[in-house]
Formats: C-alpha cells, structure tokens, sequence
C-alpha cells in the first residue's frame, strides 16, 4: 500500500492542493506552523464543509419538517439529502436507517436506552478491553439499571483482541449484544470485523460497531460487515461538531422503542398516550442539528471525492513511516503491534512524561494528544497511566511525521 | 530546546534530580494529591515543630512539571511559619492564575519558572497539585 | 411600550442597519422578497454567529478537554467562556450550573431521564395543556418508565394558564416536579413564571421552565424566578442549530445522576465501577457541539447588543400592530387572547385552511407556519385541528407585518 | 392572485363547491385516508359494478388542496374499469413524484392544475391522500 498509490507520491501538487483546502494548516502555534497530528481526536474542516454550513446559513436556513414555506422546504430536503449521503457512505439499504444524534456518544448511549430496554436480567452485553468510555459507560450504566451482566473480552499483549476469548464469552448464548471498536483510538488496531460479527450471530447475539476511528479510514459497508449497529461522529470525519450517526438494521429501529420523547418524533399525542413516528424520525426528537447534518453531508462529498482507497493508502504509508522513523527516536517504545491497524501511533518514551512530551512538542507547533485517551481500562491492561499518541488524518505529511521524530529526539536529549 | 523557558533547566534538572523526594518517617502531617486526569500523584509528608515547617518531604509520580514543582516547594516551605507557608501557596496560586501580573517578591524566585504556563492552562495543575495538596495537609492539621 | 421606544420607530435606520446583518433576509422566495414571520420555529443567524463559527474552524479548532496542546486549549477556552455567557444570559450564579444539551428537547429529556430516575411511584409531575411536545413526551416516557403520575394543569379559553386549578394539582403535596412553559409557542402567552415557582416550592415541588421561547423574547433572570431548572434552545436565540441549555441549580446537578455515558464525563473508569466527573462535566458526555457552543455564545453577545428592552419594546410594538391589523382581514380570528404575550400571534381564517394560507402566503414569499405547533393538545383544548402563525423576530418590521395582513385579506377574497 | 398557478380557480371551486363529495349510501367498497400531520380526512365510498366504478363519492375534512384532489378524483373515476383507475392513480402519483416529465395523456386534464405541487412537497400529501385511499379500498376489494 506504501508508494506510488499513496496521494502523496503520487502527486505531492494533489496534497498540497488538498491542504490548501484546510485554512487551519497554514495557522502558526507559538511561532511554528502548525503541524497538526491529533485527527483521531478531531479532524480539521476543508472550505467545503465551512462553506457549505455559512451558505445554508446565508441563504436558505430555517427549520425543517412541518414548514410549508419554501426556506423550510429547501432545509428539510438538504437535511435529508446528508442523510442519504450517510446511508451511501455506509452502504446502508435505506436512508431511513440513518439516526443523526450529536456524536458516537450519544449515539452508543441511545441503543444502550432503547434496544437495552428489551434486555433482561440474565443476558449479557460484550464488549472489548479496548473499548474509548463512550463504548463503556453506556453499558454500566445500562447494567445498573436493567440488571444485564456486562462481559469483557480481553486484548493480546501485541493489541489484538483475544478471538479465542471472545468466542469463549459467547458461547453460553447469553449475549444479546456485542459492542465493539472497529479500530482503537490507542493502538490503531482494526479488529476483524466481519468475522466478530459471524461469531456474535452464531451465538445468537447482535453487534454493534463503534465507527468512530474506522469510519475515517477504510471505506465501511455495513452490509458486507454483517452488522447490526453502526455508529459515527462527524467531527472525526473532517465535518462539524455536534453531529454523528447510527445506523441499524430497519426491523431493529422499528422495534426499538424511542429514546428522548419532543417535537417530530411522533405521530400523534394525547395526554394519556402518544404514538410514534416511523424509524428514523421516532428516535430524532426535538429541532436537529441541522445545519450540521448539512455539513456532515459536504464532508462525506468532499471525502468522496478524495477517495477511500486513496485515503487508506495514504494512511497506510504515513502510518509505514511513522513505525520507521519514530521507533529510531532514543528511548521512544511504540504500544502496540496489532495485525491491521489504521493512522494512529500511541507511544512512550523513557524518562519523559507523556504530558511533557506532548507540551514540549507543543511549543514546537507539533499537537498531538497525551493521557489515557479515555480509555483507562486499556491503559491498565497495557500497564501504563498514559500515551502520547499522534494520528494522521488526509492532509498529513511524511515531512510532518519526520519533524515529530526529529523533535521527540531534541525533547528527549534534553532530558537526559 | 527552541527557546523553551517553559522546560526552564532548573523544571527538569529537579525533576531529574529531586532534593526532597523520599518519605518523611517523622511527619505530623501528611496529604495526597492526586489529578485523575493525568494520573499526577503527590504523597505528601510535613513535620510540623511549633508553628514551623521543620521538614517537608514528597514522593511524585508524574510528569516534570509536577515532580519539579514539589520539589522546589518542598525546599521553600522548609524553615518557615505555617501561616508563611500557606500564604506562599496562595501566591503560587496567584501567579499562575487569570488576575493581574503579581509581584514575585515573596515567592522564591525559582517560581516564575513556572510562569509559562499560564499559557498552557491544561497543564496548570500538574504545578498547583502540589500545592493543593500542602493546603489540605495544613488545613487538616 | 409601544411607540418611541421601540427599536423602528426610535430610528428607523437602525432596523436596517440590523436587518442589514441578517444575509438571508435580501434573499427573494419565489421571486418576491422574503418576508420571514417564522421565528418562533427558529430565528435567522446574523453575520456575528455565522463568522464566529466559519473563523473557529478556520483559525482555531481542535476538540476540547483532555488536549494539551494550542488549539485545543484555545477550543476549550472558547467553549468554556460561552458556557459563561449562557450563565450571564439566565442569571445563573456559576458557570458550572450550565449544561449544554443539543436542544430544548434533549435537555428536558436529561431532566426527565436523570432527575427523574430519583422519583417514585406516588409522586406526580405536572405539566399544563399549553406544553410543546417536547415537554410533554418525556414525561410520558417518565411514567411509563417509572410509574409516576402524569398531571395536567388546564388553560383558560383566553388561553392562560388556570391558576386555580394549578394550586389544585398541587395541593396534596404529591407533585414532585412541575414541568411548565414560560411562554407558549402557540398562543404567546407569557406564564407568570414567578408566582408558579411559589407556589411550586410552597407544594413541596421542584418547577422547571420550558425557556425555548421566553428567553428570546425577555431578559430571563433564573433566580428572581426562583426556578429550579430552566432550558432553552439556541437556534431560536439567533445562535446555531444543534445547541441549547439547561441551567439546573448546583445541589440538583450535584445530586443527580448521569444521563449519557462517554467521555469527559467520568472521573475515572474500571469496568466494575465508574466515578462521575463534577457538574457540567458530568452530564455531557462526548464530544460536544463545540462550535456550535461558540456560535451561541456569539449569538448572546448579540443579543445582549441589542439590548433586552429593545428586543421586547420592538417585539411589542410589532404585536400590537399584528393585534390591531390582522383581525381587520375579513374572517380572520386571532386564537387567544393572553393577560400577556410575546411576539407570537396564531389565527385562523374562515373558509381557508391554515395550510392553504401558508402555502399561498409562501408564494408571497411569506413564511409562517401552519398545523399543530408540536401542540397537539392545545390544538384539541382549542377545538382546532391547526393554526396559521406569525411570529416575529428582532429584525422583523412593522410593514411586513402590513403585508401579511394585506395578503391575507387577498387570500381570503380568493376564496369567497 | 399574484399568477398563482397552484391555486387554480378550478381547485379552489372545487373544495368550495364540491360536485362527488357525501355519503354514498349503496357503497361496495370504502376506505379512510388521514394525514394525521395536517390533520386532513378523506372518507371515499365507491360502488362496484363488475368490473367498472359506478359512483364514488367522498367527505373530505381538510385543505383545499385535499377536498379538490378528492372531488377530481371521484370525477374522473366513474365509469372507469377498475385497472383504468388504479392505472390513474399510479400516474397521478408518477405526476407528483420526483421523476421525468410527465404525459399526462392519460389523466384528465384538470389534474395538472396539482403540478405547482412539485415545488411544494410538504403539500404534496395532500393531493395524493385521495389517490392513497383508493388505491387501498380497491385492494382490499
Ligand atoms: C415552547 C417550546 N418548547 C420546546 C421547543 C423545542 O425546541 P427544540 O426543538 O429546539 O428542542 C420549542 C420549539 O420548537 C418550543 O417552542
Ligand atoms: C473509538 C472511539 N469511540 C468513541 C469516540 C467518541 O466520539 P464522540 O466523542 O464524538 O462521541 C471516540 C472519539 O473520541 C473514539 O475514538
């Protein structure tokens, strides 16, 4: 994958015309320009996904559903124009599969509601020991209200999840429902998704992937992955904030009874009883984020046009490089060596604090995140309190990740 | 390193080098510091004698920041009153704080070391923790 | 209040002036100008909010919390000071008493799943018939959930709230939450939030105000209001989409459990056991709408610009003349007639379907909005299957409100 | 008013001064339509006689958009078999819909006046409700 197929090498004019797409790159930090190496935790914006947010706000704003003026009009066929745009990028079978809530959070937390609300006392969720707390909490909260066990399946020391173990917890049939990363915000691992899912389904158990890392990386399709449950934030995938998805199989939307009760999610109300709209206005309650959606939908168009398979390999190559050029950094250790792994190198280096290194890098116009990266269970299974960890997102360069290396050597020297 | 003053040599020699690390078999007092978000951790021991600091001792697991900054307190509270003591933690409070320049004066110098950070606020704790922590000890005392 | 203090008739070029910082308002709908009296459902966006939100994701973006480096801290700043300029709009005494929730809805919802997993069977909330759907599901879904009583306060014919009959459903003392609006949506009655607080507490119970409207129209003070809990949604205020509030006071946010699950909300995280995060914190979980944040806390600044007694001087002048203009359009009937009101005015014309006035009135390049407001119970109390509505915003003119009355008159003669 | 093509006299007169709308005592097949969005109601009575539609009348509560469609609707489908009306109003629904421009060859001509509908698709409801309606009291025939 590394070499002539990545964007880069391919054409070093196409990255610097892509870059020149984030008005952000060319900000400067502390007097250096910035290099910005902390896409898992939120992408930057291209001009298309600005523009597109400020025109709709200029020109054609109001709110959707139930306005029969043309501004309404034109809103509501935008927003739901974003949200086909999501059903494509996951390859769903309807638009009506697509939920828009705020983030990957919210999005965990309403399936945790809502279809954990048909769980029993006696069934199981599973989830991983690699799981980001948006894919922990949900379920204890879940499990102190509804009585359900919640199952963990262990990670391998290289950062893999442990597929034996995993068959293991399934194979009493008291799951009803896995809840997995499809890539580690810490270790970049990509677990084998299609294969989890097949296991889980055997066991008689549903799944449901937490997208938010992998969605940036890989083209998904939530037919060929056989899932249940997929969620995704925006603001990872180069769109706004306050805006993300889930998809799920329509007969499991359908089932589902409503998570927030408002405005449009409902077909009629009296006092004593209301009844529900059809998926996926039911679980949209309440004026959405609309011109986030709209936003949403720009940056799928602009990824789109960029390409996944240009994206991957680029990730790819960048991601090739970094495993090069960092281990040669004195003292630096890299945590983990997953079998698939996407744009995300976690590390430590001896003598230096995470926190140091990532202040230190800092001040040298170089972000990057430190700290447990809300994954502390991973982090105690890893042995560590925290990582420093770069990632790369689109606009990412070879130069930018050999500055890091060189910088961390520089930071290093100083400390010992 | 880039004309960092931040990472001031003295933040990262006394980081490396600690002169009141250790525990204090005889403290009167002691407290923990502890900031879940970055996993700093402070133990803290004092012996108080009359109304003076005698002896002041600390074991910091944390980043430079934190393990520079109990240690140079550690050294500056040794020798003075309580009441001394509380109001330099109160000035170190103050320096880094979001109000008006403050005069140094009666904070050790070695303190504006830490000065920077009042740009980099994330970090602001890693340097109050200490701190924190010796108010909690002498409060409870 | 009418005549030289408001904002037009004090000096004409300021409207114009402001109007002139509203782009969509040039904008022309089916070749004529837009005349925009849908306010109510969400307001325009002024250039202040638009540049806020377009400059943070071109200078200065990252996600919040947890980054140690430049933008991150900036990003966090930012959205921290909004926060501050929420608590300043409502009064609050402490930042930390806001919650940012996508909208109205959510934040009722964070009520209604959070506060109220503390209440029992035998306890009641109260509502009254003039609510929005968005206060009145969630606490459907409340006692389904929890088999608490729901109870319903009346409303007058004029269309105020039965005060009478409000202290009734209060008096065995077994109201644990009074969930109310402080102005309708539908008629634009303005509650006497005070003295239903009073009466609230002297009942034992907690009251919550459903601001949505109010804080548009009036400075909001949540402590001469004596509130317990206020929410209000930021797309009405002139802010973004995908952003509102809930200020609680400090003891109940303290007290209440967590909504959502995720990040940023936990102290610490195992498996077996997770530790709340203090408020706000605690109750936001993820990645939040952080320009969206920003983008509000411009729209306040704006807002506070203004000024709050131009806005409700303006506001109503424009009604009064709504008042004294529309019912001289044969047929044309005004639905209630509250002791006081914002600038929100529904009618209805004989032999005309609201939907037909909306639609026609559209291809005027008219919007209002028709149907049942979210209020379907309202609509029933009324003897009405739905309303026209106008409702008017800071940039609204007297004249357009002669045009609409014009119009009408033409639409009715159209139809006789 | 203001060359307004949508409302039509034709719709307009129609929902004044409907010529199919009442009970229709000796119905053969009935069928309800609600748009509980807007509110609008469509009762359609329609008898049977063989193969051929010999009377449909419908009691429409709604929009003028609606009582018209449903007044057309009725008008145009006596007489006709009953695959000539389903026929109708799979076009009706084709007119409307998001495709390529229509013949309307087969549809009376009155029913390009709900054209205009296209650029108002929140109404568009309102026009097919009738249409809905017959389509399901002639499948569950
Ligand atoms: C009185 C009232 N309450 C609640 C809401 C709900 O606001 P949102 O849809 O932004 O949550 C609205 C607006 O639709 C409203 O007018
Ligand atoms: C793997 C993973 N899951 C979930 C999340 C939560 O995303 P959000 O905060 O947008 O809800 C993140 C990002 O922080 C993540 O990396």
């Amino acid at each position: 994958m590394i070499g002539d197929t990545t964007l880069e090498t391919k054409n070093v004019a196409d990255l610097s015309h892509l870059r020149a797409q984030f008005p952000i790159l060319s900000e400067t930090v502390h007097g250096k320009p910035l290099v910005f190496l902390d896409s898992a935790a939120s992408a930057q914006k291209p001009d298309a996904v600005i523009d597109a947010m400020s025109t709709m706000m200029r020109t054609q704003y109001a709110n959707i559903h139930r306005g029969l003026h043309w501004m309404s009009e034109r809103a509501t066929e935008a927003y739901e124009v974003a949200r086909s745009r999501v059903a494509t990028l996951l390859g769903a079978n309807a638009r009506e599969e697509i939920v828009f809530t705020r983030n990957s959070t919210e999005a965990i937390n309403l399936v945790a509601y809502s279809f954990g609300s048909l769980l029993k006392p006696g069934q199981a969720v599973l989830i991983s020991e690699m799981e980001h707390h948006s894919n922990i909490v949900p379920w204890q909260l879940l499990r102190d209200r509804v009585g359900v066990e919640l199952r963990v399946a262990p990670v391998t020391d290289d950062g893999d999840l442990d597929i034996e173990a995993y068959g293991d917890q399934l194979s009493d049939g008291k799951v009803a429902l896995v809840a997995i990363t499809h890539m580690s915000n810490v270790l970049g691992t990509v677990t084998p998704a299609r294969r989890l899912a097949d296991m889980a389904h055997a066991a008689g158990a549903k799944i449901l992937f937490d997208g938010s890392q992998a969605v940036v990386h890989r083209r998904v399709d939530v037919r060929a992955l056989d899932a249940d449950f997929y969620v995704f934030t925006g603001h990872k995938l180069y769109g706004p904030s306050g805006i993300g998805a889930l998809w799920a199989r329509r007969e499991l939307l359908e089932e589902m009874p409503p998570f927030m009760g408002g405005g449009d999610m409902i077909s009629t109300v009296t006092f004593e009883h209301s009844t529900w709209a059809p998926p996926p206005a039911k679980f949209e309650a309440g004026t959405p984020a609309i011109v986030e959606a709209v936003g949403l939908g720009a940056a799928i168009d602009w990824v789109e046009g960029v390409g996944f398979d240009a994206i991957s390999a680029h990730e790819a190559a960048l991601t090739a490089h970094a495993l090069r050029v960092l281990p040669e950094v004195p003292g630096l250790k890299i945590v983990g060596r997953p079998a698939d792994r996407g744009g995300v190198v976690s590390f430590t280096m001896e003598d230096v604090h995470p926190h140091d290194i990532a202040t230190l890098l800092d001040r040298n116009g170089i972000a990057v995140r430190a700290g447990h990266h809300c994954a502390e269970p991973l982090m105690r299974r890893l042995g560590l309190n925290a990582t420093a960890r770069a990632s790369f997102g689109v606009y990412t360069t070879e130069a930018e990740i050999t500055v890091l290396a060189e910088t961390l050597a520089r930071i290093r020297s100083f400390f010992v | 390193m880039d004309g960092d003053s931040l990472y001031d040599t003295l933040i990262v020699r006394r980081a490396r080098e600690p002169r009141h690390a250790g525990e204090l078999a005889d403290a009167t007092v002691k407290a923990a510091g502890n900031n879940p978000l970055c996993g700093d951790r402070i133990a803290l021991g004092v012996r108080v004698d009359g109304d003076r600091i005698a002896a002041a001792r600390h074991v910091t697991k944390g980043c430079a920041i934190c393990a520079a900054s109990a240690d140079l307190m550690a050294g500056s509270i040794e020798g003075r009153t309580l009441s001394e003591a509380l109001d330099m933690a109160g000035r170190f409070h103050h320096m880094l704080g979001n109000g008006s320049p403050v005069e140094l004066d009666d904070l050790p110098e070695s303190m504006a070391a830490f000065l920077p950070l009042k740009t980099h606020r994330s970090r602001l704790r890693c340097a109050t923790l200490p701190w924190t922590a010796l108010e909690e000890a002498l409060g409870h005392d």
